[in-house]
C-alpha cells in the first residue's frame, strides 16, 4: 500500500511540474517568467526520468566498504543509467537557460519591455519593415495603446547603404 | 576501420580549439573549418564505397545495448556526407567577424553527424540539443532586434520540444527498460500501449521543432526571415532533414503499428495546409519561402506515413528534392529581399538569378521532366495505392497545395519577368557569391534530371535498405547481445 | 486567438500525460540495461561509482555532446551578449556595486577553499558521488566569487578559453588516443587499477578532470559575460535601423576590402 | 519516509505554482531555488545521490545565480532609461 502511494505520489509530483511548466511556457506573457517556466518543465523531466531507475529497497550505485571486494554484489541497486541520462539533462538546461537569458537582456534592451505578446508584435513590424511590406497585422493590434514605428515608405532597397 | 567516428569527433574538437587557433593566426581560423570538413567528407564517402550492407559501430568498445552504437546504412552515410557538402557550399567565407560563427557551424557539423548515425535514444537526444543550441547561435548571429526577438521565441518553442522529447524517452525507458533503438525494436511489443504511443506523440513533436511539424513551427518564418539567407537556406535545407530522419527511424524500427502512421499523416497534412496557405498570403520572398517550407515537410511527413518501401522510397525523394531546391531558393532572397511588389523587373537586371528562380520553382511546383515532379509522382503513386480513406483526403490536400503552391511561385515568377526599373537591383551584380552557390544548387538539379535511372534505382535500394526493420535491429545486436540482456529479453517476450 | 489555442494545445497535453500516469504499471520499469551494467560495469571499468562509469564509459560520446553543448551555449551567449567590434573592455566598466572590503577579503578567503573542493569533487568522482559536472561548477562559483565581491575586476576570457579550449580538445584526444591504439573511440585506457583507490579506473578520472576543468571555465565565462555589461546598446542595430542590416553589412564589408 | 516525500512533493508543486502566480520575480526565483532544492532531497530518497548534488548545486545555485544576475542588469537598464526619460 505504500509502496503504491509513494509511486503515485512521485509520478503524480513529477507531471504535476511537467504540466505545471509547460502551462506557465504556454500562457505566461513575461519572458523572464517564462524562462522560469520552462526550467520547472525540465525539472519534472528529469524526475521521471530518475523515478523510471527506481526500485524499492534497492541502495544507491556506488560500492563501497565490503562490497568493493565482494563482486558483482548481492545488494539491489537503483538503475545508473537514467542517473546518468539526468545530469547530462541538467547541465544542458542551464546552458540553454542562459542562453536564453541572454536574448532576454538583448530583447529588453532592444525594445524595452518584457511582455511578450508585444515583442511578438513590434518584431513583425520589424519584419515587416526590413523587407518593406507594411504591416499586416494593424487589425490584430490593440489600437491607441502605443503606435508602431511608423514603416518607411521608400524603397529599402535603395535606402541600405545611406546610414 | 572505427573512423566514423571522426565525423563527430574532429569537428567538436577543432570547434573546442578555434579560439585558441583565432588568437594566434586569424588565417588559420580561417581555413581550418573547410578543411575540417573535407575530411569529414572524405570519412563519409570512404565508407560510403566500402558498405556493402549495414554495419554497427560499437562507441567505446561496449557492446550496443549498454553502451551507444552507430549505425551505418546507406540512409544514414548519405546525410552524413550530406552535412559537410552542404556545409562547405554555405560557409562564411567572407566572415571577418571572429571565430563564433565559424566555431558554431562547426559544432553544428557534429552535432548533426551524430544526429545521422547514432542509433541510440538518449545519444540522438543529447546531439539533437547541441544542433539545437547551436542552431540558437546562429540565427542570433545577424544581431539585429528582429533577430534576437525570433531566436528567443525559437529558443522556448525549441525548450518546450525538448521537454516533450524527454519525457518521451523517459516513457519509452519505463517501457522497455533500453535506450538503444535496435534493442527497442526487439521489445516493440512493450510499446503497443496507450504509454508507448504517447511516448511516440511526444518525441514526434519534441523532435519535431526542428523539423518544422505542424503545432511546434510558429518559429520558422521568423528565424528564417531574420538570419541571414545562409542561415536560413542551412536551417531549412539540412536541419529540418535530420530531425525528419530521426522521427522515420523511430517509426520504422518501433511503431510499425498503424495509429503511429496515422498521427504522422494528420500532422502532415496539417502542415501542408497551413504552411502552403500562409504562403500564399505572404507578401515577401523570404516568408513565402520559409511557409512553403513547411508545406514541403508536411508533405516529405505525409509521404513517410505511407506504409512499406513506397513511402519510404516517396518521403527519402521528396526529402532529398527540397534539400536541394529549398537552400538556393533562400540564397535568391539575399537580392530580392522585399515585397514581392517591388520585384518587378528583377530579370532584366539579372537574367541567371530569374533563370534559377524558374527552374527551383517549376520543380518544386512538379512541373514534368524536373526532378521535382519524379518525387510528387512517387507521392501521389503510394497515396493512390494505400487505397484508405486518410490516404485519399492526403491525396486531394496535396494537389490543392500543388495548386496554390502554383499560382504563388507562378505569380511571383510574373513578377520578376515582367518589365520594370533596373536599377533597384544593382547590388545583384556586386554579391555573386550568393548566386555562385545557387547555381551550384541548380546544377546539381539539372545533373539529376539526366541521371534520372541511376537515381531511381539507388533510391529504391535506400528505400528497401532503411525501411527493413530486422535489418537494422540484426545489425546493431548481432554484435552480441550480453548474456543477461539476452536472458532477460527471452524472459519478456 | 493565440492564447487559446495555446491553451487547448496545453490542456491537451496536460489530458495526455495524466492518461499516461494513470496506465503506468506499478512496480518499476524493467531494466534491462541497467540490471546489465550493474553487474558487468565494476568488473569492466574498475570505477566505484556506477554512475560514473554509465557517464563516462557507456555514454561517454552523451558526455561529450554535454560538454559541447555547453561550450556552444557560452559562445553562442558571448556572441548575443558582445559588441561587434569587441571594442568595449570590460575592465573599463564596474559591473555590480561595491560592497566594501569585508566582502572582498572574505571571497578572497574563500577562494581556495572553494578550489580545493571543487578539485576534490572532481577527483573522487569515480568513488563516491560528484564528479566532473559538480566540482566544475564549484570551481566556477570559486572563480566567480572575487568578481562579485570586487567589482571593475575584469576576467581573464584568454586564459578561460586556453583551459576551455585545451580540457575539451584533451577529452576528444583521449578518445583518439584509443582509437590508435585500435580500440574503439572514448574506449578506456590503461589498467583498473585497485577498486576503490584514487589511481583506479582507467582515463576515466582523467576524462573527469577534462570535464571539470571544461564546465568550470565555460560556467565562469557565461557568468562573466552575464555580469558585465557589454557597452550602453549602441552595439546593436535598434529597432528602427534595423531595416536594412544586410545590405549594411554588406556595405561594411565592401568598405573594408 | 512517506511523509518526507509527501512534504517534498507539496513544496515542489507549490513552489512550481508560486513561480507562475507571483508578483515579484525575486520571489519567483527563490521559488524556482526552492522547487529544486525539494527535488534535490527526493533525488536524495531515490538513491541518486549524484543527480541530488548536481541538482543542489546547478538547480538550485548557479541556476538562480544566472537568473539573479540578469534580473539585476534589467532591472539597471530598467533604472537607467527611467533616468533618461526623466
Amino acid at each position: 500500500m505504500t509502496t503504491n502511494l509513494i509511486h503515485w505520489l512521485l509520478y503524480g509530483g513529477a507531471m504535476g511540474l511537467i504540466v505545471i511548466g509547460i502551462v506557465g511556457v504556454v500562457t505566461l506573457t513575461n519572458i523572464f517568467r517564462i524562462i522560469l517556466a520552462l526550467v520547472i518543465a525540465e525539472a519534472g523531466a528529469n524526475l521521471l526520468l530518475v523515478i523510471a531507475g527506481y526500485r524499492f529497497d534497492a541502495i544507491a550505485p556506488i560500492l563501497t566498504g565490503q562490497a568493493l571486494s565482494a563482486m558483482p554484489t548481492t545488494q539491489i541497486m537503483v538503475d545508473p543509467v537514467p542517473q546518468a541520462m539526468v545530469l547530462t539533462s541538467i547541465v544542458i538546461g542551464v546552458g540553454v537557460q542562459a542562453l536564453a537569458l541572454a536574448l532576454v537582456l538583448k530583447v529588453y534592451k532592444n525594445y524595452q519591455t518584457l511582455d511578450l505578446r508585444e515583442i511578438h508584435h513590434r518584431m513583425l513590424a520589424d519584419i515587416d519593415h526590413s523587407s518593406g511590406v507594411i504591416s499586416l497585422l494593424s487589425e490584430e493590434q490593440p489600437k491607441g495603446e502605443r503606435p508602431l514605428p511608423e514603416p518607411e515608405t521608400k524603397n529599402v532597397l535603395n535606402s541600405g547603404g545611406e546610414k | 576501420m572505427n573512423n566514423i567516428a571522426f565525423n563527430v569527433a574532429l569537428p567538436l574538437l577543432t570547434a573546442f580549439l578555434l579560439p585558441i587557433i583565432s588568437s594566434g593566426s586569424k588565417s588559420a581560423t580561417r581555413f581550418v573549418g573547410p578543411f575540417v570538413l573535407l575530411a569529414m567528407l572524405w570519412f563519409a564517402l570512404a565508407y560510403f564505397n566500402v558498405l556493402q550492407h549495414p554495419v554497427a559501430i560499437a562507441l567505446g568498445g561496449f557492446l550496443p545495448p549498454l553502451g551507444i552504437s552507430f549505425h551505418l546504412d546507406n540512409l544514414s552515410l548519405l546525410m552524413a556526407a550530406l552535412i559537410p557538402l552542404m556545409m562547405l557550399l554555405l560557409w562564411p567565407y567572407n566572415n571577418r567577424e571572429g571565430f563564433r560563427e565559424e566555431s558554431l557551424l562547426l559544432l553544428l557539423a557534429g552535432a548533426a553527424s551524430g544526429l545521422a548515425l547514432s542509433g541510440d535514444l538518449f545519444n540522438i537526444y543529447v546531439f539533437y540539443e547541441l544542433l539545437s543550441v547551436a542552431s540558437f547561435g546562429l540565427a542570433a548571429a545577424n544581431r539585429t532586434a528582429a533577430a534576437f526577438a525570433a531566436t528567443f521565441r525559437y529558443v522556448i518553442i525549441s525548450g518546450l520540444g525538448t521537454v516533450l522529447a524527454l519525457t518521451g524517452i523517459a516513457l519509452i525507458y519505463t517501457q522497455t527498460g533500453t535506450l538503444n533503438l535496435a534493442h527497442i525494436g526487439l521489445l516493440a511489443s512493450q510499446l503497443n500501449n496507450p504509454v508507448g504511443l504517447s511516448a511516440f506523440a511526444l518525441i514526434v513533436i519534441g523532435i519535431g521543432v526542428k523539423a518544422e511539424i505542424f503545432p511546434v513551427n510558429g518559429w520558422v518564418p521568423e528565424v528564417y526571415s531574420t538570419a541571414s539567407p545562409r542561415i536560413s537556406a542551412l536551417l531549412a535545407g539540412l536541419i529540418s532533414k535530420l530531425a525528419v530522419l530521426v522521427i522515420i527511424r523511430l517509426l520504422v524500427v518501433a511503431y510499425q503499428g498503424s495509429q503511429a502512421l496515422t498521427l504522422l499523416l494528420v500532422l502532415g497534412m496539417l502542415g501542408i495546409i497551413w504552411g502552403e496557405l500562409s504562403a500564399w498570403h505572404s507578401k515577401d520572398l523570404k516568408r513565402m519561402f520559409s511557409f512553403s517550407s513547411i508545406g514541403q515537410l508536411g508533405m516529405v511527413l505525409v509521404a513517410f506515413s505511407i506504409p512499406g518501401d513506397a513511402g519510404m522510397a516517396a518521403g527519402i525523394a521528396m526529402m532529398l528534392h527540397h534539400l536541394v531546391v529549398k537552400p538556393g531558393m533562400f540564397l535568391l532572397t539575399e537580392n530580392w529581399n522585399g515585397p514581392i511588389k517591388k520585384l518587378k523587373g528583377a530579370a532584366t537586371s539579372s537574367p541567371l538569378a530569374a533563370f534559377l528562380f524558374m527552374l527551383f520553382a517549376l520543380s518544386m511546383i512538379g512541373v514534368p521532366p524536373l526532378p521535382g515532379f519524379w518525387a510528387k509522382l512517387l507521392l501521389v503513386t503510394g497515396l493512390v495505392e494505400a487505397n484508405a480513406p486518410l490516404y485519399i483526403i492526403a491525396l486531394v490536400v496535396l494537389l490543392t497545395a500543388t495548386v496554390i503552391e502554383a499560382h504563388y511561385l507562378m505569380s511571383t515568377a510574373l513578377k520578376i519577368f515582367s518589365r520594370g526599373k533596373k536599377k533597384h537591383f544593382k547590388k545583384l551584380l556586386q554579391t555573386p557569391f550568393n548566386l555562385t552557390i545557387a547555381t551550384i544548387f541548380g546544377a546539381v538539379l539539372l545533373a539529376a534530371l539526366f541521371t534520372l535511372t541511376p537515381l531511381g534505382n539507388k533510391l529504391n535500394q535506400i528505400a528497401t535498405e532503411s525501411s527493413d526493420r530486422s535489418l537494422y535491429i540484426k545489425t546493431t545486436l548481432s554484435l552480441k547481445l550480453p548474456p543477461q540482456v539476452k536472458q532477460q529479453v527471452s524472459k519478456v517476450q | 486567438m493565440r492564447n487559446i489555442s495555446a491553451l487547448v494545445f496545453a490542456s491537451g497535453l496536460a489530458f495526455l500525460l495524466l492518461v499516461i500516469t494513470w496506465q503506468f504499471i506499478l512496480g518499476g520499469a524493467p531494466m534491462l540495461i541497467g540490471e546489465a551494467i550493474l553487474q558487468q560495469a565494476a568488473e569492466e571499468l574498475g570505477a566505484a561509482n556506477l554512475v560514473t562509469s554509465v557517464v563516462l564509459g557507456y555514454r561517454g560520446i552523451d558526455t561529450l555532446g554535454e560538454i559541447a553543448i555547453l561550450f556552444t551555449a557560452s559562445t553562442a551567449t558571448s556572441l548575443v551578449l558582445s559588441s561587434i567590434a569587441e571594442k568595449t573592455s570590460a575592465k573599463s566598466k564596474p559591473g555590480l556595486r561595491d560592497d566594501g572590503t569585508i566582502l572582498a577579503s572574505s571571497a578572497s578567503l574563500f577562494f581556495p577553499l572553494l578550489m580545493t573542493i571543487g578539485l576534490y569533487i572532481i577527483l573522487h568522482g569515480h568513488l563516491t558521488p560528484g564528479g566532473g559536472f559538480q566540482g566544475g561548477v564549484i570551481l566556477a562559483a570559486a572563480f566567480f566569487l572575487p568578481l562579485l565581491a570586487v567589482p571593475g575586476r575584469g576576467v581573464n576570457h584568454s586564459g578561460l578559453a586556453l583551459v576551455e579550449g585545451f580540457a575539451g580538445a584533451s577529452f576528444i584526444v583521449i578518445g583518439i588516443i584509443a582509437l590508435f591504439q585500435g580500440k574503439a573511440f572514448l574506449q578506456p585506457l590503461f589498467g583498473h587499477g585497485e577498486m576503490g583507490s584514487l589511481l583506479s579506473a582507467g582515463s576515466l578520472p582523467l576524462l573527469y578532470i577534462a570535464v571539470g576543468l571544461k564546465v568550470g571555465a565555460e560556467l565562469s565565462g557565461l557568468l562573466a559575460n552575464l555580469a558585465e555589461p557589454s557597452g550602453n546598446g549602441d552595439e546593436t542595430l535598434s529597432a528602427t535601423e534595423s531595416a536594412s542590416t544586410e545590405q549594411t553589412s554588406m556595405q561594411a564589408e565592401k568598405t573594408k576590402s | 519516509m512517506i511523509w518526507v516525500i509527501a512534504l517534498m512533493v507539496f513544496i515542489m508543486l507549490v513552489g512550481a505554482v508560486t513561480v507562475l502566480l507571483v508578483d515579484s520575480h525575486v520571489s519567483a526565483i527563490a521559488a524556482s531555488s526552492a522547487v529544486s532544492l525539494a527535488l534535490s532531497v527526493i533525488f536524495v530518497i531515490l538513491q541518486a545521490p549524484d543527480v541530488a548534488m548536481t541538482e543542489a548545486v546547478v538547480g538550485s545555485g548557479l541556476s538562480s545565480v544566472i537568473l539573479a544576475l540578469a534580473l539585476f542588469r534589467l532591472n539597471r537598464n530598467k533604472a537607467k532609461m527611467e533616468q533618461s526619460d526623466a
